[in-house]
C-alpha cells in the first residue's frame, strides 16, 4: 500500500472515529437521562 | 473629582500600589519569564528580535490576566460590585475604569520588561522610542479592552487565573502577531513587514473590541 | 400613621413575576409603597425576598410586570446584608468614593460629621478593613445617610450587629421616614421589627400570601410563625 | 406534574433528529463511493488529494456552527431563553468535533503533500486558533457553577470568539507574508466529477450536522429540566 493510501484512509477513519465516536457519547448520555427520567417517574407514583 | 471612571481608577490604583502584591506579582513573573527564555539561546548567540518582542508581549499577556484578576477582586471582599451596580451611572464606566486603572498597571510592568529585554535578551537597538512607545500604547489598549471586559467574569470564582487566561489568550492572537512583529520592526529587524498593515490591524482591533465591550460588559458584569 | 390613598407613591410594582431559567421564584407581585412609610417584606428562607428587593431596587429586571418609580437613582439607597465596604480604604475614603460615584458635592467636614452620628467619630482616619461587623455596617449605614435617599432598600441589614448598633439602625431609620422617606425593609426578626412597619408583605410559596398592616397580620394565627 | 410535561416534551423532535443522523451517515456512507470510486485521481497531487472531499466539508460545517454559536449567543442575551444557550452550547460542541476533524485530516494531507505536519497557512492557523478558543469557550461552561452567570459569560464569549475571525484570519495571512509558505496556491479548476464528488459530501455531512445538532440540541434541553427537578 502506497504511502499517500495509507494518509487517505488514515484521514478517513479520522472522520468516522470523530462522528462515530460523538453519537456514542450522545447515546450515553441519552439513556442516562432515560433512568433519571425513569427514576423521576418511579417518585411521582409515590406521591 | 467629576468624571467617575477616573475616581474609579484613581480609588483601583490606590488600593492596589498600596498593597503591592497586586503590581508585584505580575512584574515579577514577566521577568522571570524573560530570565528563563534567554536560557534558550546558546552562549554567544544573539537571541533574534522577533524572539525578544515575542517574550515580551507574552510577560505583558500574563500581565493582563495577572492584573484584571486583581481590579476585579478588589470589588469582591464586602460585594462592592452590587453598590457600584446601583450607582447613578451607566455601568460601562466601571469597564472604563477598569481598563484605565489596568492600562496604568500594565504600563507600569511593562517598564520594567523593557530594560529586560536589553538586559538578558541582549536587544539594544531601537530604530525609534517615539514609535516603539506608540505601539505598545495601541497595542496595550486592545489588551486592557478586551482584559477589562473579560475580566469582569472572573471575580468571585475560585479558579480564575488559569481560566481566564485559557480564555483570553486565543482571542489575542491577533493583537500579539501585531506586536510581536511591529516590535521585531522597532528592535532593529525591520525587513520583512510593513508596520504600516499591522498598524490599520491592530486599529480594527482596539475599535471592534472597545465597541464590543461596551455592549457586551453589562451582561457580564450585572446581577444575574 | 395613616396610609391613605392622597399619599405620594414612591415605587409600584405591577404584577411582577421572576423565574430563573424556567423556575419560578414568585408570581403577580403587586404593591405600592407610600412616602414615609415602611414596607415590612417577611418569608420563609428561600421564599424569594432578596430577589423581590434587588427587583425592587432595579438591580434586576423582572421577567413580567412592571418596577414604576419617580425617585431618580441618585436618591435611592440600599443598606444590605453585604456593606460594599472597601477594606484598604478608611471609613472617610469609602464615602468620599461613594460620593464620587453618586456626584455628591460634600466636604470632608461634612462626612466627618456624618460619620459622627453613627458612631465613628473616633474612626475617621482608620483603615476600614480593621473594622467590627457592626463597626463595617455602621459605616455603611453612613453612606446611605450620606446619600438623603428618598427610597432606602434594606436587606437584613442587621444581620450579625451588635444591640447598640442594631438601635441606632432603627433610629436612623425613623427619622429618614420621618423625613419623608419611602423604606422597603427586608426582616429575619418580624416580631422586633413588626411595630416599626406601617405595612407587611408576606411571601410565601411563590406568591403573596398577605399584604396590609402589621395589626391585620398579627391576627392572622398561621403565617406570624 | 412537572414529569408529565418532560415526557410529553416533543419526543417527536428527537425522532426527527434521530433520523437525521441515520440519514447523514448513510448518505456519508455512499460518498464514500464517490470519493473513492467516482472522483478521478488528481494529476498533479494525486491520490491523497482524495482527502480534501471530507476535510473541506468538515472545514465548513464546522465554521458554519460556530456561526450557530454567535447567532444563538446574541439570541440569548436578546431573549434571556435558556434554550438559546443550549443551542450555542450544542453548535459549538459539534464545531469543535468537526474542526477537529479538519485540522487532523489537514494535516495528515500536509505530511504527505508538504512533507510537515504543520506549516503557518492562514487557514490552517485560523481553524487553529478557533479550535482553541472555543475548547476555551467549552471549559468556561464547565467551570462556574453559577448557572445563570456562566450562560451570560458564554455568551458573551460566544460572541467575542466569532467577531475574532476575521481579524485571526487577516493577522494570520499578514504573518505569512515574512514568512516564506511551504504553501502553493490550490490548483485551479476543479473536473465534473470532483465537483458533485464534493458536493455529495459536503450535503452529506451537512445532513448528519443538522441531525446531531437537533438531537444534542433536545437533548440538553430535557438534561436540564430534569436536572431542575431534581433540585428541588
Amino acid at each position: 500500500m502506497s504511502l499517500e493510501m495509507t494518509y487517505l484512509i488514515a484521514s478517513n477513519v479520522v472522520i468516522w472515529l470523530g462522528i462515530g465516536g460523538y453519537v456514542f457519547y450522545l447515546a450515553a448520555v441519552q439513556k442516562k437521562l432515560e433512568r433519571k427520567l425513569e427514576q423521576l417517574e418511579e417518585l411521582s407514583h409515590e406521591q | 473629582m467629576k468624571c467617575r471612571p477616573l475616581a474609579l481608577a484613581a480609588k483601583d490604583l490606590r488600593l492596589v500600589f498600596a498593597d503591592g502584591a497586586g503590581i508585584i506579582q505580575p512584574v515579577l513573573l514577566g521577568l522571570i519569564l524573560v530570565f528563563v527564555f534567554s536560557l534558550s539561546t546558546p552562549v554567544g548567540e544573539e537571541v533574534p528580535a522577533q524572539a525578544a518582542a515575542a517574550i515580551f508581549w507574552l510577560a505583558t499577556s500574563f500581565a493582563v490576566i495577572l492584573v484584571f484578576n486583581t481590579l476585579y477582586s478588589l470589588e469582591g471582599a464586602n460585594q462592592a460590585r452590587i453598590g457600584l451596580l446601583l450607582s447613578p451611572m451607566p455601568v460601562q464606566y466601571i469597564w472604563m475604569g477598569k481598563a484605565l486603572s489596568g492600562l496604568v498597571l500594565l504600563l507600569t510592568a511593562q517598564i520594567f520588561f523593557l530594560p529586560a529585554i536589553i538586559v538578558f535578551l541582549g536587544q539594544d537597538l531601537m530604530v525609534s522610542w517615539p514609535g516603539a512607545l506608540g505601539t505598545i500604547l495601541l497595542i496595550d489598549w486592545g489588551l486592557v479592552a478586551v482584559g477589562s471586559l473579560l475580566g469582569a467574569m472572573s471575580q468571585g470564582h475560585s479558579a480564575r487565573d488559569s481560566l481566564l487566561s485559557v480564555v483570553v489568550f486565543p482571542l489575542l492572537v491577533p493583537l500579539l502577531l501585531a506586536g510581536i512583529s511591529m516590535g521585531s520592526f522597532f528592535l532593529g529587524e525591520g525587513t520583512g513587514g510593513e508596520p504600516g498593515s499591522w498598524l490599520g490591524l491592530v486599529l480594527a482591533f482596539n475599535a471592534l473590541f472597545t465597541g464590543a465591550a461596551l455592549v457586551l460588559f453589562p451582561f457580564i458584569y450585572g446581577e444575574y | 400613621m395613616q396610609i391613605g390613598d392622597n399619599q405620594e407613591v414612591l415605587l409600584e410594582l405591577d404584577r411582577v413575576s421572576h423565574f430563573f431559567d424556567q423556575r419560578l421564584v414568585f408570581r403577580d407581585v403587586s404593591l405600592k409603597l407610600y412616602r414615609g412609610s415602611v414596607l415590612l417584606l417577611a418569608g420563609p428562607n428561600g421564599a424569594g425576598k432578596t430577589t423581590l428587593v434587588n427587583i425592587m431596587s432595579g438591580l434586576i429586571k423582572p421577567v413580567h410586570g412592571r418596577v414604576i418609580t419617580g425617585v431618580p437613582r441618585e436618591k435611592t439607597a440600599f443598606l444590605g446584608h453585604y456593606t460594599f465596604i472597601y477594606p484598604g480604604l478608611s471609613a472617610l475614603g469609602n464615602l468620599r468614593f461613594w460620593a464620587g460615584m453618586y456626584s455628591l458635592e460634600i466636604s470632608d467636614h461634612e462626612l466627618a460629621k456624618i460619620l459622627t452620628t453613627v458612631g465613628l467619630k473616633g474612626f475617621v482616619h482608620e483603615s476600614a478593613g480593621t473594622f467590627s461587623r457592626g463597626m463595617a455596617q455602621r459605616l455603611s449605614l453612613a453612606r446611605v445617610l450620606m446619600l438623603r435617599p428618598e427610597l432606602m432598600f434594606l436587606d437584613e441589614p442587621a444581620t450579625g450587629m451588635d444591640y447598640g448598633s442594631r438601635r441606632m439602625l432603627r433610629d436612623q431609620i425613623l427619622e429618614a421616614r420621618q423625613n419623608g422617606a419611602g423604606i422597603v425593609w427586608v426582616s429575619h426578626s418580624l416580631e422586633e421589627d413588626l411595630d416599626q412597619a406601617d405595612m407587611v408583605m408576606y411571601l410565601e410559596n411563590k406568591k403573596m400570601a398577605f399584604l396590609g398592616r402589621p395589626a391585620d397580620f398579627r391576627m392572622l394565627p398561621a403565617e406570624a410563625g | 406534574m412537572k414529569n408529565m410535561q418532560v415526557n410529553a416534551n416533543k419526543n417527536s423532535n428527537l425522532s426527527l433528529a434521530g433520523a437525521l443522523v441515520l440519514a447523514g451517515g448513510a448518505a456519508l456512507a455512499l460518498s464514500q463511493y464517490f470519493i473513492w470510486i467516482h472522483a478521478p485521481v488528481e494529476v498533479t497531487m494525486g491520490l491523497v488529494q482524495k482527502i480534501f472531499y471530507l476535510h473541506l466539508p468538515a472545514a465548513w460545517w464546522g465554521m458554519i456552527c460556530f456561526f450557530i454559536v454567535f447567532c444563538a449567543s446574541i439570541g440569548f442575551l436578546l431573549r434571556r431563553s435558556p434554550a438559546m444557550d443550549q443551542l450555542a452550547a450544542s453548535a459549538a460542541e459539534i464545531g469543535l468535533l468537526y474542526s477537529t476533524m479538519a485540522l487532523a485530516t489537514g494535516s495528515l494531507w500536509a505530511r504527505v503533500s508538504w512533507n510537515t505536519w504543520w506549516t503557518w497557512d492562514p487557514r490552517l492557523s485560523t481553524a487553529l486558533i478557533m479550535w482553541f478558543i472555543y475548547a476555551g469557550y467549552l471549559v468556561l461552561r464547565q467551570s462556574i457553577d453559577n448557572r445563570r452567570k456562566m450562560r451570560m459569560v458564554a455568551a458573551v464569549l460566544g460572541i467575542m470568539a466569532f467577531l475574532n475571525v476575521p481579524l485571526v484570519f487577516l493577522s494570520a495571512r499578514m504573518w505569512r507574508s515574512i514568512h516564506p509558505a511551504v504553501f502553493a496556491s490550490e490548483g485551479g479548476g476543479l473536473e465534473p466529477e470532483m465537483l458533485t464528488t464534493v458536493i455529495v459530501c459536503v450535503v452529506s455531512l451537512g445532513l448528519l450536522t443538522a441531525g446531531l445538532l437537533m438531537f444534542r440540541f433536545r437533548q440538553k434541553n430535557i438534561q436540564e429540566r430534569v436536572l431542575d427537578l431534581y433540585r428541588h
